[in-house]
């Protein structure tokens, strides 16, 4: 597998999905599938201020990019992108942009659905909900 | 034999502090380690999963625990 | 149905993903997908020099808007996007983009799909494959 | 009656020309219609499929045909 077929990122720093289509894109490609994910306002009716995402780092990564390869070798899909950011993220910011692209779209699709289940499953990232009353570790406690 | 503890998340605020360094029986499997913290730490218990990484990469609870090694609790993920 | 949940377009000029994607963001959204049809450089082998967009351009119109109403109603998401380009597109360029945001990822991933696969069987727009050697118009004969 | 014939894609080729007006009998459904137009425009029968749409709708072959009406050709569709 060409390990320039996927792109990997953990930052502090605001998402790019240009950046992503960019990295997917070749002559070969017929379709662009690209998932964001924004932090909602609410969770279970409580308002929610802001969310807090901390990562093991080295194992986030290595686990996002072990991601990148699965789903390389599952799906007839050209390339992926995962970009995932860490910190403080306010109401619309984004955690997470997932792009993958391909010949044809059902592969691209199927692709990008799996590696952001995926990702909510095996990388280690965890998120903080903070409300005006309190604050909890997201799915951490029953 | 001496090994380090990180925790992430709410395992953190669990067992009061991201790093700590432990002194195991060597030969001390996952599972067994497991069972010592959920002693010290009976927080730890009310955790809807709690999985564990040796060395970044995630072990099953036979896997068996080595001098120095990095030990991480993995307590539910939550990214995206 | 609120129609300020659904944007159609149909224009010969440039789309934009950071268009549809702010379109459809809103505090209430947990998750944005999309898809961005491109040119490929080739099908069934031969190559591909550019393609050629013709749309019964009111009906087209009308068509897309009530797959934005269908989707609206079928799956549980907030807004949908639906861009498609006429005119002379080459290689790499863009001739369709679906953006759709929902709460909840799932929804999202399935309104995306089913918009783009509604389209390609309803809305009354035909491409032509030009080749070096020819030109074809798509799906039209066995 | 008189009625109006737009053709896209290929079928603007098939039959020669984007617009045509025509004289029907008053009462023709699209059936009929398709029937005389393949008998004029042969071509048109080695389409994979043909559609038509009358005044912006998709209409099913018993659909009656009405005066003034804006008849579309609609070959398959490969937008996207």
């Amino acid at each position: 597998m060409e390990k320039n077929n996927i792109d990997i990122k953990l930052t502090q720093e605001i998402l790019s999905l240009d950046i992503c289509s960019a990295f997917v894109g070749a002559d070969d490609v017929g379709g662009i599938v690209s998932f964001v994910g924004t932090v909602r306002n609410q969770t279970k009716g409580k308002s929610v201020l802001k969310l807090d995402f901390e990562a093991y780092e080295p194992m986030a990564i290595s686990e996002m990019r072990k991601i990148g390869e699965q789903v390389l070798l599952k799906f007839e899909i050209k390339k992926i992108a995962i970009h995932h950011r860490t910190g403080t993220l306010k109401v619309g910011e984004v955690p997470v942009i997932i792009t993958a692209s391909s010949a044809h779209r059902k592969a691209a699709f199927e692709a990008c659905q799996f590696a952001i289940d995926t990702l909510k499953e095996t990388v280690p990232i965890w998120k903080k909900e903070i409300f005006e009353d309190g604050e909890i570790w997201v799915s951490a406690t029953p | 034999m001496k090994v380090k503890l990180l925790s992430f998340g709410i395992t953190k605020e669990m067992v009061g502090g991201f790093e700590k360094n432990m002194e195991l029986p060597s030969g001390t499997s996952v599972e067994s380690f497991l069972e010592i913290l959920k002693k010290e730490f009976p927080a730890l218990k009310k955790l809807t999963s709690l999985r564990v990484a040796v060395n970044e990469e995630y072990v099953e609870g036979s896997h068996e625990i080595m001098e120095r090694d990095e030990i991480v609790l993995v307590p539910p993920v939550s990214g995206g």
